[in-house]
């Protein structure tokens, strides 16, 4: 394969090499155990609390807000369920939205089978949920409300804020999945009024299996691991050391550049947008026009579907995917899609194409280059392409 | 590293036999839209054997690849021999397939029966054909 | 400091170099997600079913029956909580032991908070489990018994092959916590005859973060972390590919040696046990004399408290703990201990020596040599050392 | 890199004021050895100022170095000044503990004021004190 073109960033990211640099010394030089008492495990504490106050710093919060774990799902699944179950003297009702990650359905699915009532709010056509449909859906039972910061699969950026007002103003807590928007777009707890919120290193260049979660103080949370007590008694488990500083550094060095990086790559997307829109017939855009995330390209390519796309992609060296990645090896039509109205043979013939840090003008023109002609390819073996034109 | 076996690959990347029949003799249709597979099948039969095959697919690499191959397994087989044709076998045709892409061969198997059916005249759609042949 | 003595292994283990060699490739190499449908993803795909594939030998285990997560809590708290929520149609009731790691005796506390009874078996003078106390604890409602492999703090080796045939003719799951032991003694799934094992990369020079829990086919469990669907739908989060090979790679470098390096250990524990028990007046040994772990030296140093003796050993750069690492920053003397009926004072005495792949003979000098001044020094200070003599 | 200030590093490894004291004119015990701790302060008076001060403790590092630097600090002063030496004083003057290490101060505040009580005769176990000083 000649040209290798990544364009999956939204499902995962390479780890930017200053990121393993900054990991490495934490594998066996700096590798006492935080909680131990001598001195190579306070050496160890250090780092801990120093990564922990710098990534607390670019979310506005305290250091002791910062919960370490082991990604977005744990991330997501620790706010679900601590809250459900730490706070059921209250209440046992959750609203959250009809296209949140599986790691936000799946955990309230299973509240719903230890007696929680959850109520998931529809979408409107460009994946956007209207505040006013939470505002209605709110009851005296109501203890928690999700709503995710940007959708992962179309890039939909949800009105956190206002939601967030909402559920201050009668006393709910309010969580949003942050996983695809922080180190991308400004993510800031006190701006947008929330009380939990998730992040994953992977998604910002950092390693796979490490994240955190925020919770503000005084927000009433069960332990989701529970142990020997770390992470002030609220995540349990020996800390990822290494992991958890090259989450910090990741932090760093994408923060450092977040708005000339979303500039570019705003550029770019829209350039991939537009592009394929005008030179491939039957083609739509999926998700919200404007307010969607600076990388995010979500198109549907009528009449063929989407994984025999990726698949001829793959053999011109382009990564994309259709739908999320994590529903990808699965056979539904992407839930998000469905949500959003479309018929489940578009919602199949998705195709999702993420910027990122690596991606360049020629990326662009080079999918603009291939596509057309995989599409017609397929589409001429498409017994639905003819009855549509 | 592929998903897919070599043979699927070239079977997806380089389907054989694709296309519409103008004067078919039997055409099985199977799938659905929603779930994300359409296979359209067309034979062509002549005394009791199918001469020639041709599909169109709407779906994953694996329904192009296992209709492509279905095609290819159907031709120069009588009736009796192409209806023995199990989604295993073209499966197995193909060097296998992933366990959650097994339903596009029955899909292929059943669009071969669909096919076949129409052919002998229990299908709706189906045209006239000739049910005994002489040479 | 001139001298730096390693002996907190039970605590963590530094990553071998090799370990951390064999992950580097999978921060920014083979970074593609491996639910992912194109080359790169699967690539990474085809690594992590090699990973998972070696490890499960190791066990006697098939591929399929191993679920990777973030280290030996999360699989203690899937394991508890995952059998728990997924049976409660079968029973409520679930039997471990008191001397368990936190992971497994906060989850059971959790349990009860969720209508579930347990029961917490006691342990002997040696901080054994006697089998018959397990028999007599079953009841029709009970799902699950889990009892450690061998214990964190004094070493001890438990019967678990017959508590596992206690369960198996009862039809109830049986779970062993083989994180101290896995990599260091032999942990064969069919030899113990149990349904379920947790391990953990950083107990046997692996990374911190990752670990496995070994899931007997044809068990029922709910999942832990809900969400995408990734190792067969019942771990989800994208997959800490570079972690999982590191653990792999620790399985590796182990078990290849696993024989001599536990007869070297074994040696050097019992050198050091008769020389601190013979050395220093009003010590004594911790837990079972002969069925404990290779490298666990747990001692009594009656009439003065553990963190003064830890403090001290580190300013001679011998870094130990005393009970449990992960309580250590906590002031309740070690359950363990308590368990196995030492006074409370007593049991405030205790210090923790665990040996490792790095130590050498000429360590356990230097324990030998620096620890008798350290006790003398403290018990002078005592206020009840010499109301003893 | 330390769990605790250098400061209590320093009063740890080289307590000052180690020992029983032998006459002493108060006593003061506390802690448990359930909890893990248990200091005994000795305080020397002298017309109602404290001139020497030693103790014994059984605990953890903190507990020691509290221990230490509250008898540093009591000496030279007066009963009066004495009792107005809180916990949060001695932690400061080690340069701070570790939050969950602040209990050990509250020990050593408890410490001396047992043994002032106990010098001042409301103790138990007290012997007899002078209570006016004639210089
Ligand atoms: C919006 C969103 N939330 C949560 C997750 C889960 O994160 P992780 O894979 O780190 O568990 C993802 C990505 O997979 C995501 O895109
Ligand atoms: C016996 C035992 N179980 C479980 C654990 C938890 O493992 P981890 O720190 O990987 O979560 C430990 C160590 O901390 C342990 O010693």
């Amino acid at each position: 394969m000649c040209k290798e073109v990544y364009l999956d960033y939204a499902a995962t990211t390479p780890c930017d090499p200053d990121v393993v640099k900054a990991m490495l010394p934490y594998f066996n030089d700096t590798f006492g155990n935080p909680s131990s008492l001598y001195s190579l495990g306070q050496k160890s504490k250090k780092a801990l609390e120093g990564a922990r106050t710098a990534i607390a710093d670019t979310l506005s919060a305290d250091p002791t807000e910062i919960i370490f774990t082991s990604g977005g799902s744990e991330s997501n699944n620790m706010a679900i369920k601590g809250i459900g179950f730490g706070n059921k003297d209250k209440g046992n009702h959750i609203i959250t939205t009809a296209i949140e990650h599986h790691s936000i359905i799946n955990a309230c699915r299973f509240m719903e089978k230890q007696g929680f009532k959850v109520d998931y709010i529809p979408v409107d056509r460009y994946g956007m949920v209207n505040p006013d449909d939470v505002r209605k859906a709110v009851s005296d039972n109501t203890i928690l409300i999700s709503v995710m910061h940007a959708n992962n699969e179309v890039g939909t950026i949800q009105p956190v804020k206002e939601i967030a007002e909402i559920a201050r103003a009668r006393g709910i807590y309010m969580h949003t999945d942050a996983v695809q928007s922080f180190g991308h777009i400004p993510v800031d707890t006190n701006e947008l009024g929330v009380n939990l919120v998730s992040i994953s290193a992977h998604k910002l260049y950092g390693p796979r299996g490490v994240g955190a979660l925020y919770v503000r103080k005084g927000t009433k949370i069960e332990p989701f691991i529970h142990g020997g007590g770390q992470e002030r008694r609220r995540r349990s488990s020996t800390e990822n050391l290494a992991g958890i500083v090259g989450l910090k550094k990741a932090v760093e060095i994408s923060l450092k550049s977040m708005e000339s990086e979303a500039t570019r790559l705003c550029r770019m997307r829209d350039r991939l947008t537009e592009g394929i829109l005008s030179k491939i017939p039957d083609t739509r855009l999926n998700g919200h026009p404007e307010k969607r995330l600076p990388g995010n390209v979500n198109i549907s390519v009528e009449c063929i579907e989407g994984e025999s796309m990726v698949l001829s992609l793959d053999m011109e060296g382009v990564a994309c995917s259709t739908g999320s990645a994590c529903s990808s090896a699965s056979l539904e039509p992407s839930h998000v899609l469905i949500a959003m109205g479309l018929p489940p043979e578009v919602a199949h013939g998705s195709l999702r194409f993420t910027l990122g840090r690596y991606t360049e003008d020629e990326d662009i023109d080079y999918v603009l280059d291939v596509l057309p002609g995989i599409v017609e390819r397929l589409r001429k073996m498409s017994p639905m392409y003819k009855e549509v034109r | 590293m592929s998903l897919y076996s070599d043979k699927v690959m070239d079977h997806f990347m380089n389907p054989r036999n694709v296309g519409e029949m103008n004067n078919a003799d039997g055409i099985g249709r199977v799938g659905n839209p929603v779930c994300g597979d359409i296979m359209e099948l067309f034979i062509k039969v002549k005394c009791n054997t199918i001469v020639d095959a041709k599909f169109r697919t709407f779906g994953c690499g694996a329904a192009i690849a296992t209709s492509s191959m279905v095609t290819e397994m159907v031709k120069g087989k009588t009736i009796d021999e192409a209806l023995k044709i199990s989604n295993k076998a073209v499966a197995e045709a193909l060097d296998g397939l992933p366990p959650v892409k097994m339903h596009c061969s029955v899909l292929a198997e059943d669009a071969l029966k669909a096919a076949i059916e129409d052919y002998l005249g229990s299908g709706v759609k189906g045209l006239p054909h000739t049910k005994t042949c002489s040479l």
